[in-house]
């Protein structure tokens, strides 16, 4: 049997990647991931052969990054809000070059210096493209301290498999709680061979180059029509959670900690004789249109709430195509919402 | 002949005045402020010279000194 | 079962630990737990809380708007949370600091001197224990052999002794009930 | 009797938001008093950096900028320029100063921008809880040096003042600390010199104040003043690097 | 009478932001609009009092602009696409501290180092918010050279009217190509005074701050809820040039230099007996919704057309709320449409 | 008849990109040359910069990956760390370098990574068209610098190597130049010298060469060689700065 | 009338030049126009191309697919550009630096020894005003005064000696026609 | 005895090897190469010692020396 533990979400996001074989992590101090990068040097720095750097900043260790992910190694980097502004061009670098890595984003209020509490501000940073250029994150969010762990597991396989960054998408509350969170066999052996494309010794081969960009436009667009047709491709990994949707009055749109707390809103709403539906998407990006577009019809009503001004529900209304009326509730700043609050929307709409 | 005077709501209690007083006549109360840290108080203000050591050293700037 | 609890008081006066000594016992009897903690930047004499959830089912939100406990280790704290418990909940104040009485008469309330007796047991820093006995035994959230569980692998870098006080204080807060 | 050592002008009412002991306070009310001395604090613009001192606009009594993280150098440049008049100060940390803003003091002191850094080495990262700082010593444990700073990967200690002494740029740099009285009057009398050199139009000019966090030392005030100056100091002598214009 | 002078686009946003006022400029070289900051090295180094800084990087220059903001200079910087990504962080500090200033992207083939050549793949970073937290910048897409002059000009003004930053979103195209230019009379004396907010000396006045944050997250939720209302406001800014919108077979939206190639396709397409209507977003922030709104009823089909794998278009579907069909068109890593393949897209939706 | 000079096979067939009479090929052929004469191409990554020696991945015959700019310390770190049997060198201009990197390349050799540094130096920014660079000669007309560097508002030229040799790390750094056979003799020896302390894990290394860009100084090839030695040589002393390990 | 224009040739053969003359020249005569370059990495020996419209109406697309002149400084310029030419228009070439022949014969082709004209002229840098005075002659897309007046503006801070070789040059050119 | 072989097409004509030869027996051809650059050629090849002062300073990588 697996033993639970009672973990810190930002511990358990570094216990789950040094489970899944991550043995190289560059990073710099923020709140409210600190925990995240204090864990990684506890336990890389005892790994005989693994790398820990703290390095001079953001914008380093996205590059360490970089070259870390182009000599094969499974990579990590994490940070909060500001610290991954810094990171979009290093992002975009990536991205451009196909290479694999994780980034862990646990977000805190914004813009600026912000907050240090709790938000969602950077969904639009994470899931179309903070940086310049087309091109595209995988971006997961989970809800759970167990999520986290798992979803980071499944963060770098998805990013192996499709060559693309990947990032976990949480916030400063899910970072700093503890739950209870197992650790599931993990083979290390399954993780694909980079043989046929890392840099290193080239005994045997051709040189190779990872060179992110291409000065012909022509050559450089096959570079973005290639990244194109792997978004494409990637849409089948959409995920969604689907909550009480037998017959809703209203359905909620969520993700995150946000969605588990619409979900003690669903449990007090039962009281008042409301019943809430739920859909939670774990994959922001590709994001889960098609389960949103099936669902929506199911009520008269859609109520996005996000921790934000809102921003994932532009992607929800684009999956809505017109076809239902969407209103939404934010808080920001580092507020979290409670249910209550969520409670009383609803009631609002419902009116 | 000097004095000083230590705002025992601004003293956070750590003790750093006490360790630069040459005459050693700055101790730390036993009671609690506000903030619930124990205040430094000047014990003998006779022996004091106003040389000022304590509050140049306080990080709280709570100390002022007359003479 | 559902027990949603707000642990508060001045940083420092381990705060945090007692709310994961719950969580954990709560893990360790098989329930669903979260703790979640207020978080600020790292500055002395701040005010620290911790919310602590113990349940027969998938927490959802972490986050309270009413507990159904509240530990009031200072009168900040008391000020703060009082009005948010519960009807019929439980209040747990310590008395050592906190002169006035609470206000609310639907609630439960036990005062219970936790300074006071951590002082007699010679550490003031057990101060934390002496309440969280002292809630154990009045709401029996949790059972005590499983919070002396969780005690000893929190503490586990620590000595016998340690422990032991802390277990000494842990009795003594449960006492008052 | 007459009041002979009082709170300086240039500091407002609110009591400083810093651990017992921090040294950050005496830094403050010495940087307040060089403002009152001068009698600049009504033309002085400062800029805050993100770390423990990011809340000193609550404390300085003269118009106060937060910059990003190691950016002061860069805002301060903008300040100055559109208003050569005023003063321009800059307060940062050593993770600020000295890792993230690297690039931006380097530059700001090479280009000689009539600025004035207060550089705080408290070795350590404090506000985000003790991680290490590019000045983090040898075998120094931190949140993110847990067996101790490792010089094997992460480096030695970086001493900036004698880095930037290099640049052949006008610049006033020296080093202090305040751990006793007679060096926090050398240390007064530095941060001084730095206000009029600045005055004066004569360039860059930065004074690096060796610093205690008990905090995330995990010391008391007073063990952490016995332990910088017994390890920090003869590590990061004191003194005056430069004085070229 | 006003001159009419043969300029490059790169210079003729240098010369607007002098007639305009703008004293104060910090820029990093990066190709294609490495012109302007030679331009502005030129003028402003000759100019009393003004400052031309090259910065050592792009962050440094943001970070320079916000403290020249701070001060109640007019200021401005410009790059290109990587070098934006890397002022993220700074610009998501100048809005939330809701400072006044001009930045300029001339964009490239993204993602990565990509080309160099003209592409419009940054149209999320800059309308969404490339950085962290909520919030918006206010976008100008200029077609012409005389357009990037006097957009130039505007964005001063909206920037200082909001005290939010303005950004103009050119391409490599439009910087380095030359058309006729005119400057008309500026009155500088309309600039509005900083005088109650700016940094300076603080005589006779309480000491001012200027904090981009907030630890307490009720606080900090204020200073989002002050932005949320800016933008409301600014929505009355949007701006849309409507072109052959009588009775047009098919419509297309496009911007900047895009939307003067299917003007050309317009003319083409008469020739085909096809009328292809024009909608041309001038403000891509505040998005002209309104307008898309009231037009894209007007054709069964709309084509919406971009340098970039498709990003404007969103902003397109989520105007026309499922009311239209909407079909993309894109090019990209630097590769310029033409006229032709605008008009063979249209021909074939028209089939 | 032997040959006793041709082209080094870690040299590919690409005829380079670069203007005429620019130096980077020459330092191209000597970074290859010293690949060849340790035997180490094979093992070998290159990070190549934003620059104009962004193609050098068509020219080197080793593994290579192009950088953000200025960034190549940092991708060279992420690289050696995970390979640390390979030898990994990055190439970077002055513009890459000492301006928009200057905190990788500080705290690269600050960590003292195994990496080898080959800095080409030619006071300007070549690929962008002929801008200013932290190197720029005083007086120097650039494009950002049309009347001239002016060290007021624009500093000194800054000198790459003593600034870091300042560093408490271990390291190789020298500086040289190649307008004659004998300094390129001591430039040969410098670069092979510097590859030899990344075998022996010796830490850092870093070799500054002096170069041309006849493009952008509007000089001809050999005007601009007699530029570099009367003008760049005084200021930037030729020699080795640093060697501890 | 609409005049579109592509000249190509090496890089330094003063391309972007001939462009910006018939631009300006175009502006003066109070006509809309447009110029836009090729650009990229400024490495020498690479080709350069500017495209420039002359317009009596509003210029949309600055992007020229046919274009209705092609100036060809050099052999690789023709290669690329000719079979682009729109039917009927014009071809002007370098003779001194193509040896082939024009292949379409649609369009009508003016060749004029550029460099070897230039060279007589004492000077090889004026090639470019050879040829853009045979097409200014061909094409009378804007008038040759007008040219000479954009020439003196662009190179204002030149030598009248170098000016008056230009104006020469030019003459040259326009002689083939 | 030696020689040098200059490889005309690679050479850009930069002149830096007429520069350094210690008996200027490189001079610059008056055709051009493929890339219109009038490309070095050796003269006098008995006078070569193949000191490779050319081949050393060619940025080109265009010479070769045979001794
Ligand atoms: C871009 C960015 N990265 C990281 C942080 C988090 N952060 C806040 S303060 C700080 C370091 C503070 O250390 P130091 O500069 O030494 O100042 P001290 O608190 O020790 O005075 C860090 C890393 C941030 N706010 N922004
Ligand atoms: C982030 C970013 N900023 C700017 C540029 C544009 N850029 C390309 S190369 C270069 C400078 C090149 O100068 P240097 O490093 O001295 O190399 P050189 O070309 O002189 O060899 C610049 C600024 C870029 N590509 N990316
Ligand atoms: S002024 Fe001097 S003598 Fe008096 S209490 Fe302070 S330190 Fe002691
Ligand atoms: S130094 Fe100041 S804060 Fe510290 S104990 Fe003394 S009076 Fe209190
Ligand atoms: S954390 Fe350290 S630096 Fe910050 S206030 Fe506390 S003692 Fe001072
Ligand atoms: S621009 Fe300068 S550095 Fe670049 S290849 Fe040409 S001469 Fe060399
Ligand atoms: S090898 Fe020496 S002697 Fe022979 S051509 Fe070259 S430089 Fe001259
Ligand atoms: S040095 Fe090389 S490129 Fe230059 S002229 Fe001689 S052979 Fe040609
Ligand atoms: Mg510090
Ligand atoms: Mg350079």
């Amino acid at each position: 049997m697996v033993d639970r533990l009672l973990m810190r979400g930002n511990e358990a996001i570094g216990e789950a990647a040094i489970h899944a074989g991550c043995r190289y992590y560059f990073g710099y101090p923020i709140t409210p991931q600190s925990e995240l990068i204090a864990y990684m040097a506890k336990r890389l720095l005892k790994i005989e052969g693994a790398t820990f750097v703290q390095s001079e900043s953001e914008l380093a260790a996205i590059n360490m990054v970089y070259g870390a992910a182009a000599a094969g190694g499974r990579v990590m980097t994490s940070s909060s809000s500001p610290g991954i502004s810094l990171k979009q061009e290093g992002i975009s670098y990536i991205t451009c070059a196909e290479l694999p890595c994780v980034i862990v984003n646990i977000m805190r209020g914004g813009p600026g210096l912000g907050s240090i509490q709790p938000a969602q501000g950077d969904y639009f940073q994470a899931t179309k493209g903070g940086g310049h250029g087309d091109y595209h994150l995988i971006v997961l969010a989970p809800s759970t301290v167990q999520e986290l762990a798992d979803l980071t597991i499944k963060a770098f396989d998805l990013s192996d498999k499709y060559r693309n960054p990947a990032m976990i998408l949480g916030d400063g509350l899910l970072g700093q709680m503890m739950e209870p969170v197992e650790f599931k066999e993990y083979d290390i052996n399954s993780i694909p061979s980079k043989e046929s494309w890392a840099l290193g010794s080239s005994h045997g081969r051709e040189a190779r180059t990872i060179v992110p960009f291409n000065l012909d436009a022509g050559e450089m667009e096959k570079i973005n029509n290639r990244l194109k047709q792997k978004y494409i491709d990637m849409q089948k990994e959409a995920e969604c959670e689907v909550v009480n949707m037998d017959n809703p009055d209203i359905i909620v749109v969520a993700y995150g900690i946000v969605a588990r707390i619409v979900k003690t809103a669903i449990q007090k709403a039962k009281k008042d004789g409301i019943n809430i539906g739920l859909l939670r998407p774990i994959t922001l990006y590709p994001f889960p249109s098609a389960v949103i577009r099936e669902n929506v019809h199911k009520a008269k009503k859609i109520l996005v709430t996000e921790m934000s001004m809102g921003q994932m529900v532009e992607d929800v209304e684009l999956a809505a195509c017109g076809k239902a009326e969407i209103s939404f509730y934010g808080r920001t700043g580092g507020v979290v919402i409670s249910p209550v609050e969520i409670l009383e929307e609803v009631k609002k709409l419902l009116k | 002949m000097a004095k000083v005077i230590i705002d025992r709501e601004r003293c956070k209690g750590c003790e750093l005045c006490t360790l630069v007083c040459p005459h050693k006549i700055i101790v730390m109360s036993k009671l609690f402020n506000q903030k619930s840290y124990h205040p430094a108080e000047q014990i003998d203000p006779e022996k004091c010279t106003g040389c000022a050591f304590c509050a140049m050293t306080c990080p709280e700037v709570a100390i002022e000194v007359y003479k | 079962m559902l027990d949603e609890i707000i642990i508060a008081g001045f940083g420092g006066q381990g705060i945090l630990l007692i709310g994961r000594l719950i969580a954990q016992a709560g893990m360790l009897e098989g329930k669903q737990v979260s703790w979640m903690p207020s978080y600020g930047p790292e500055m002395r004499g701040g005010t620290a809380n911790c919310t602590v959830i113990v349940s027969s089912e998938e927490v959802a939100s972490p986050v309270v708007s009413n507990p159904s406990s509240l530990i009031a280790m200072n009168q900040p704290s008391l000020d703060k949370f009082e009005s948010l418990v519960e009807k019929d909940g439980i209040i747990i104040v310590n008395k050592s600091l906190i002169s006035r009485n609470v206000k609310r008469d639907d609630v439960e309330v036990v005062e219970v001197p936790a300074n006071d007796i951590a002082n007699e047991l010679g550490n003031l820093r057990v101060a934390n224990m002496v309440i969280l006995g002292s809630y154990i035994a009045k709401s029996k959230s949790v059972k005590m052999e499983n919070v002396f569980r969780a005690l000893e692998e929190a503490l586990y870098r620590q000595s016998e002794k340690m422990i032991k006080l802390n277990k000494e204080a842990l009795e003594r807060g449960a006492m008052f009930c | 009797m007459k009041k002979v050592f009082e709170k300086p002008k240039s500091l407002t009412d609110v009591p400083f938001t810093y651990c017992p002991g921090c040294h950050h306070g005496i830094i403050h009310r010495l940087v307040a008093e060089a403002l009152d001395d001068l009698g600049i604090a009504k033309d002085t613009i400062g800029v805050a950096p993100v770390g423990c001192a990011v809340l000193a606009y609550l404390f300085f009594d003269c118009d106060i900028i937060v910059a990003a993280h190691g950016r002061a150098p860069a805002t301060a440049t903008g300040l100055k320029r559109v208003k050569p008049d005023n003063i321009v100060f800059t307060y940062q940390g050593d993770g600020d100063l000295a890792s993230i803003g690297t690039a931006e003091i380097v530059h700001a002191a090479n280009r000689s921008e009539k600025i004035t850094v207060i550089f705080v080495n408290n070795a350590v990262y404090g506000m985000t809880g003790g991680q290490m700082a590019p000045t983090t010593l040898e075998g120094q444990i931190t949140q993110t040096s847990p067996y101790g700073r490792d010089p094997k990967t992460m480096g030695m200690p970086i001493r900036v003042c004698e880095l930037l002494s290099t640049l052949n740029s006008p610049g006033y740099i020296a080093r202090v600390a305040l751990t006793k009285p007679a060096y926090i009057v050398k240390a007064k009398k530095a941060i001084k010199k730095a206000f009029q050199f600045q005055i004066d139009g004569k360039g860059f000019s930065l004074v690096e104040v060796l610093s205690t966090c008990p905090t995330n030392w995990g010391l008391s005030p007073k063990e952490s003043n016995e332990w910088l100056e017994q390890k920090m100091i003869p590590y990061y002598p004191l003194g005056e690097f430069k004085e070229v214009f």
